[in-house]
């Protein structure tokens, strides 16, 4: 008892300690950072007003974040993406040594009676998921005009999936995955992306470089369109890695945890 | 005296506030012995880096960089590229953090606790 | 044709290693064997291109720059590849291909649970890529995530590897994802300051900031997140349980390029992003020095107390990061030629004796120094090349860590800082005392090794053969090791002088 | 004039692929074969060298690179007069040392014997290397070369006494390895050339007495090392546990020499005489030769086992060495050089007759070999001739050499080395010839030896009565024992090694004007 007094207020003075050196900091050296909103700091005048200026003109994308991640950074976004197709693979790699846990298989009857308790529910979540399903595609073609992209699209996906396979009562309506076909899925998710950025060097552009995509573009219009085309392709590429870990990630633990129904 | 403290909060309170939140994340990191919790404190770091860079983006007057209509000047959108690195970041921290949980899990099975002392006491220390 | 392919090369070296990486699993679907050939095959496609690369560095005498999706730096991203990195991606890619090679009597393919060998190979091809990536990028940004594929990859090697891997990979996760996110921090700071993140812009845009305080604080940032990364002195403590716990045909790869990578970005950012002329980089480079020295004792002397071989190694491990870093401490010509000399020699001096340790766990199951015992009558091959690279790890003449070594004292001497001589001197003493110490066991200790009496009493990895030498797939990685130390310091003249000196003499 | 030439590089190589060789076929084939490729190595190594011998007498060098190591230093050889010295004695003593060996290792049935004939060529390979090398870094590398090559031999008994002696011996060759390494540096980063030359490269007053002084005895400090220096010579009574080739080797031609020839380039070639004195470092090293001269005399007195007593007897002819090289005089240059010739045939002879003396009969205590002479005649003639060559007797060829070393400082003036020298002959003789009068003298226990003798013999040769050490031990002895005698009478028959030592010796001083 008198340890964890002694813990707790080690911890307190930690705290304090932390906050006093911050703000000792900030005093000392005010100027250190530009002041929030402040217009002219180099932060606002470089690059920033280039990529404002003229993504829209470069890339054919409205919304310019869509535009500096999937085009101008778009090399940054394809490792985005193994990062996720990693945290998959190395989850079931660990995950994987140990022992499946064997769940008793039940019968129909008994799924339909656990569930989330009333038949409202159930029935609202079968609705429910095609929604999500149609909204995930919009999220996904949308993402170049207005806010939204790959990987919001493949986490709604991922939990139209989720909610597929977690209400027992449902009848397994999208199917089951097994996690290392999910792994598989999601390594074919990037090498379209990596498909993408290789395409315009058939066209003697470099790699990503979506405006020689070899589809025939001569005018300014054309090639803005290219862009558009590489953009969604890779956002595709991103849709089906994120959905494909997030659904590896969980049955990975789904099948080797026993949670309380 | 109080406008000036106004000033300085106004231009630098929001980075003083992720510093303390990343200092709290790291401190935490540090002190606390349950590994979830060490967990949670990573993602407080991985946030409060996550909102200085958003800050740094900041813009007075800006708006959302999305070209609605038509494109109005530099000085009317914020500036959009620490918001696509953000989106990695948050996606990079995503990825460390599932793995952190898979871990976690697969320390669970073997040490039958994630509390630090457990572990170092039983079988971490030779 | 052959134009269109050249000038391809820097991306190339990265994407088609990425392919095989995320094709692993599918290919291991169609069969056992070959999402692990692929991964294989292609490995050593990347070591070849990366030779093709780089001689034509050497031919040229300039940096080869690439932009990635054709956007012209600093708005979209750049490779950068000149003499210093180019000798570093062909390290990483011949290491890389070794590993993968090695790895194979490891990771048999079983037709039961393709995803096994699927997904190490993928995992480990992946850490190939990030270590590549560092290398060749020349984006701050890009550098970071290429960063955290490293460290994930590393974390998955380290988790699936002996009894406290998981444990131990856990704890390098929250350390190393301080890591990264420190220098992260240290990239908000100089954004803010120049609102740019291409490496040649930022050197350009800094030398215009004047916020002296905003600069120190990146630094500081900056050692703080390369320093965990490479495990420098005070950061160091992820590494030896990490290190010691990881899957052992990954493990040569983890310790002996994964540490070396962010000590190469480290070059980077000191001398060729910040101005070395400030007043206040001195102290920098002293408190670096300072590191560098307490972490070579440090090493030197925590490695004579352990017995376990792993332990022993990356003990010596965060002694010889201390070199490197010693070597941007000292900052003229020849500290860093000999740091960046060191980086090259410690990886396949490290990767090798890694790879004697992952072939006596293998064949026998030993993991301790003392149940060497005349193992070298068992296994000749894989003996006498840790004899070799032992010997370079001390410092003798000819092998490659003596010129390491040399360079490194060279750089002290024209500096006058003779303390850091006497460190180098010490340090290669106390490794002489831990590596003469397993030669004794090895060669005249009692006989422990011995066949076990029945299977279940086998704790290696292979099958139970007549032969005591390991696999050819795991000698020809070993033995390599051993050659190229011996390559190396015999002409450590044309890496230095041929490669090394026009890109140094530019950034000073 | 400077020939190009592959053919030292080719002496340096020949010998280490012989090691390759020997490891790779290792026990699969028969000990014939082995140790065919061994006697064959040293043959085409010694018959190399000695090609050489007239080209050098005749004022030319042969020089061999291969590439540049390091800015500006090349991976080089360089056969001059001195380097030329050391190579044939070493080279001609490895054909004579193998020939023992065989019998020695035969005859004792020892263990290892592929292990211990490859690091015997490797050794020979980084002597020869040292003797060859053109500048320090190439020297240094082959020095440490030596050292490591030379530990398995030390420790080949492998057991607890062999492993201590083996990190003594380590503690000290590589500690004094490492601050030769740290001095080798920065003479490069300061004279920018490593590149050793007849009469140093090292002008005085170039930088301060105190560094100067510093890095002089850093180098030195290597050589003294394997010289056995006191107080630095504590592995070398200790390596003792080795067998007898080994210590042969290590004491007579190899190891020690190495450091004597350290200290007599970087004397000589490094620092050059004027150097050397300006800065002082000459009489330090000659109070220290000195002292060891005498002790190691007194200490040497004292022990009663054979190879013990030996040991200190080479500590202190080591010395001599030094002593004539840190006397600065041209005559006491060529005493040294040649007294490196001298003392390794006598020296090898007195271990191999110890040897010998061990294999035939078990004894290696003095005091248990009363009236062996009775037994072993011939080896028992041999080690007194040597005995009597150490200490300095006209007509030997430790004579040559100590004459000229006490012609030399007579001249430079300083007779309390002269006396320290005659001295130091005396106590020569004062610890050998008890041994030899052991030898002649009456025993009460020959019953014994003989006893043990027949036993020996029988496991040896196959017949019993075998009183004498075998041929394959014996011939060696009886050669170097000749060899010795002929150089006594005339220094200059065979390669003219009397004649190569002159014209190193002109050569370093030609440049000086230090020499008085």
């Amino acid at each position: 008892m008198n340890m964890d007094r002694n813990k707790d207020r080690k911890k307190i003075v930690g705290v304090f300690f932390v906050i006093a050196v911050v703000i000792g900091v900030f005093f000392l050296f005010p100027d250190l950072l530009p002041a929030v909103d402040d217009a002219k700091a180099p932060v606002h005048t470089y690059l920033s007003d280039y990529y404002i200026e003229n993504s829209l003109e470069d890339t054919g994308a409205h919304n310019m974040v869509t535009a500096v991640l999937a085009d101008y950074r778009g090399f940054d976004t394809l490792f985005e993406t193994c990062v996720m197709f990693l945290a998959g693979v190395t989850a079931l790699m660990v995950l994987s040594t140990t022992a499946k846990v064997t769940k008793p298989e039940r019968s129909r009857k008994e799924r339909l009676q656990i569930s989330f308790g009333s038949t409202v529910l159930d029935i609202a979540f079968r609705i429910i998921v095609p929604v999500i399903v149609i909204y995930a595609f919009y999220v996904l073609v949308h993402g170049e005009l207005s806010l939204g992209g790959g990987f919001q699209a493949g986490a709604l996906l991922a939990i139209a999936y989720m909610i597929d396979r977690i209400i027992p009562s449902f009848n397994s309506s999208l199917g089951n995955l097994k996690e290392e076909t999910a792994a598989v899925i999601a390594g074919v998710g990037v090498f379209i992306y990596i498909l993408t950025g290789l395409l315009p060097m058939a066209g003697s552009g470099n790699f990503l470089e979506y405006g020689k995509l070899p589809f025939g573009a001569d005018t300014a219009e054309q090639i803005r369109q290219l862009h558009g085309t590489g953009i969604l392709l890779i956002e595709i590429g991103v849709v089906v890695c994120v959905m494909a870990t997030i659904i590896n990630i969980l049955e990975v633990v789904l099948e080797r945890t026993e949670f309380d129904d | 005296m109080i406008d000036i403290i106004e000033t300085f909060l106004a231009e630098k309170g929001i980075y003083m506030m992720t510093f303390i939140l990343m200092g709290l994340g790291i401190f935490g990191m540090v002190s606390s012995g349950n590994y979830m919790k060490k967990i949670m404190c990573m993602n407080i770091m991985q946030v409060s880096i996550i909102f200085f860079f958003l800050a740094l983006g900041q813009k007075e007057h800006g708006t959302l960089p999305v070209v609605v209509e038509n494109l109005l000047g530099a000085d009317a959108y914020i500036n959009p590229l620490p918001h696509a690195l953000m989106l990695t970041a948050i996606v990079v921290s995503l990825g460390t953090t599932g793995v952190a949980l898979a871990l976690l899990m697969k320390i669970k099975e073997i040490y039958g606790s994630i509390e630090e002392e457990d572990i170092t006491g039983k079988r971490w220390k030779k | 044709m052959n134009l269109f392919f050249i000038s391809h090369i820097p991306v190339l070296i990265v994407v088609i290693p990425l392919c095989a990486a995320v094709l692993c699993p599918l290919l291991s679907r169609l069969s056992p064997s070959l999402g692990k050939r692929t991964v294989i095959v292609f490995l050593f496609v990347v070591f070849v291109l990366s030779l093709i690369q780089l001689a034509g560095i050497v031919q040229s005498g300039e940096a080869v720059h690439y932009y990635l999706g054709g956007w012209e730096p600093p708005y979209g991203v750049e490779f950068v590849i000149d003499g210093v990195n180019g000798i570093i991606i062909v390290l990483v890619s011949f290491i890389g291909a070794m590993t993968a090679l090695f790895s194979s009597p490891f990771e048999e393919a079983d037709k039961n649970a393709p995803f096994k060998s699927a997904g190490y190979y993928s995992i480990l091809c992946f850490l190939v890529i990030g270590l590549l990536g560092i290398a060749s990028t020349g984006d701050a940004f890009n550098l970071y995530v290429f960063m955290e594929i490293v460290a994930l990859s590393g974390y998955g090697l380290i988790a699936i590897g002996e009894e406290k891997g998981p444990i131990a990979a856990f704890r390098y996760l929250l350390t190393g994802t301080i890591g990264a996110s420190m220098y992260l921090l240290g990239i908000g700071f100089l954004y803010s300051a120049t609102g740019t993140l291409n490496m040649a812009d930022l050197a350009v845009r800094l030398q215009r900031v004047d916020n002296l305080p905003l600069i120190a604080i990146a630094m500081a940032c900056l050692i703080v997140g390369f320093g965990i990364k490479m495990a420098l002195f005070p950061l160091h403590g992820w590494q030896p349980a990490a290190h010691s716990y990881a899957h052992p045909a990954a493990d040569p790869m983890i310790a002996g390029v994964m540490i070396k990578i962010p000590a190469y970005a480290m070059f980077r950012f000191f001398f060729c992003i910040f101005d070395s002329s400030l007043p206040m980089m001195k102290t920098i480079f002293n408190i670096i020095g300072i590191m560098a020295v307490l972490g070579i004792l440090y090493g030197s002397l925590k490695a004579l107390r352990y017995d376990k071989y792993n332990k022993i190694l990356a003990y010596s491990s965060i002694g010889q990061v201390g070199y490197i870093a010693l070597g941007f401490a000292i900052g003229n010509f020849y500290g860093i030629a000999g740091a960046v000399f060191h980086i090259l020699s410690h990886a396949f001096m490290k990767t090798g004796l890694f790879y004697t340790s992952a072939a006596f766990k293998y064949r026998y199951g030993i993991h301790y120094t003392d149940r060497l015992g005349q193992v070298y009558r068992k296994m000749p091959v894989t003996c006498g090349a840790l004899v070799v690279l032992a010997l370079s790890m001390i410092g003798l003449p000819p092998f490659a860590g003596f010129f390491g070594k040399w360079y490194l004292a060279l750089g002290a001497i024209q500096n006058g800082q003779y303390l850091y001589v006497a460190v180098l001197i010490i340090s290669s003493l106390l490794s002489a005392i831990y590596f003469f110490r397993i030669f004794e066991k090895m060669f005249m200790g009692e006989k422990t090794v011995s066949e076990p009496a029945a299977p279940e009493e086998y704790y290696g990895y292979g099958k139970l053969t007549g032969k005591t030498e390991v696999p050819l797939q795991m000698l020809i990685p070993i033995v390599s090791a051993a050659l190229m130390i011996i390559a190396l310091g015999l002409g450590n003249s044309f890496i230095v002088n041929g490669i090394l000196r026009t890109t140094i003499m530019e950034v000073l | 004039m400077t020939i190009l030439s592959i053919k030292p590089f080719l002496a340096v190589v020949i010998s280490l692929l012989a090691a390759l060789l020997i490891l790779f076929f290792g026990n699969n084939v028969r000990p014939n074969v082995r140790e065919g490729i061994t006697l064959s190595a040293a043959v085409i190594k010694a018959v190399l060298v000695f090609s050489m011998v007239p080209a050098v007498l005749a004022g030319n060098e042969y020089y061999f690179c291969l590439w540049e190591i390091v800015d500006g230093v090349e991976l080089a050889f360089r056969t001059d007069a001195a380097g030329m010295i050391f190579a044939c004695v070493a080279s001609g003593l490895w054909i004579v040392t193998s020939v023992y060996s065989i019998g020695y290792m035969r005859g004792h049935h020892e263990k290892n014997q592929t292990g211990y004939f490859a690091a015997f060529a490797v050794c020979l390979s980084s002597t020869i290397g040292i003797s060859f090398a053109a500048n320090l870094l190439t020297f240094f590398i082959f020095y440490e070369m030596l050292t490591v090559a030379t530990y398995p031999l030390v420790v080949h008994y492998r057991d607890d006494k062999a492993r201590a002696s083996g990190r003594k011996y380590l503690a000290y060759t590589l500690i004094s390895g490492q601050l030769f390494f740290a001095a080798v540096a920065a003479v490069y980063v300061i004279y920018g050339t490593c590149e050793f030359k007849a009469g140093g490269f090292i002008d005085p007053g170039s930088v301060s007495t105190g560094l100067m002084l510093m890095l002089f005895l850093l180098m030195i400090g290597g050589g003294a090392v394997k010289a056995g220096i006191m107080p630095l010579h504590g592995w070398l009574p200790s390596a003792m546990v080795a067998p007898t080739p080994v210590s042969a080797l290590l004491h007579a031609v190899a190891v020690v020499k190495a450091g004597a020839f350290c200290v007599l380039r970087v004397v000589c070639y490094v620092f050059g005489p004027e150097a050397a004195g300006w800065c002082g470092a000459d009489k330090i090293l000659a109070w220290f030769a000195v002292a060891t001269i005498l002790l190691s005399s007194f200490i040497a007195m004292r022990k009663d086992n054979l190879k013990a007593r030996l040991a200190f007897s080479t500590i202190g002819q080591l010395s001599y060495i030094v002593l004539g090289i840190s006397v600065l005089a041209p005559y006491s240059i060529t005493g040294a050089m040649f007294h490196i010739v001298a003392h390794a045939f006598l020296k090898i002879t007195l271990f191999m007759c110890a040897g010998a003396i061990y294999v035939t009969t078990g004894l290696s205590e003095i005091s248990t070999m009363g009236g062996l002479a009775k037994k072993m005649p011939v080896t028992c003639a041999c080690f007194g001739l040597a005995s009597l060559g150490i200490a300095g007797l006209p007509l030997l060829a430790g004579f040559v050499s100590k004459f000229n070393i006490i012609r030399g400082a007579l001249i430079a003036g300083k007779p309390l080395f002269v006396a320290v020298l005659v001295a130091a002959a005396l106590l020569a003789l004062s610890y050998l010839i008890p041994v030899v009068r052991v030898f002649f003298g009456k025993s009460d226990r020959s019953a014994e030896i003989s006893g043990h003798a027949q036993t020996v013999g029988e496991k040896y040769g196959g017949h019993a009565g075998y009183n004498d050490a075998a041929p394959a031990m014996l011939i060696p002895i009886v050669i170097t024992a000749v060899v010795s005698l002929v150089l006594g009478i005339m220094p200059d028959a065979g390669p003219h090694l009397y004649d190569l030592a002159v014209i190193a010796a002109e050569s370093i001083s030609g440049g000086g004007g230090a020499i008085v």
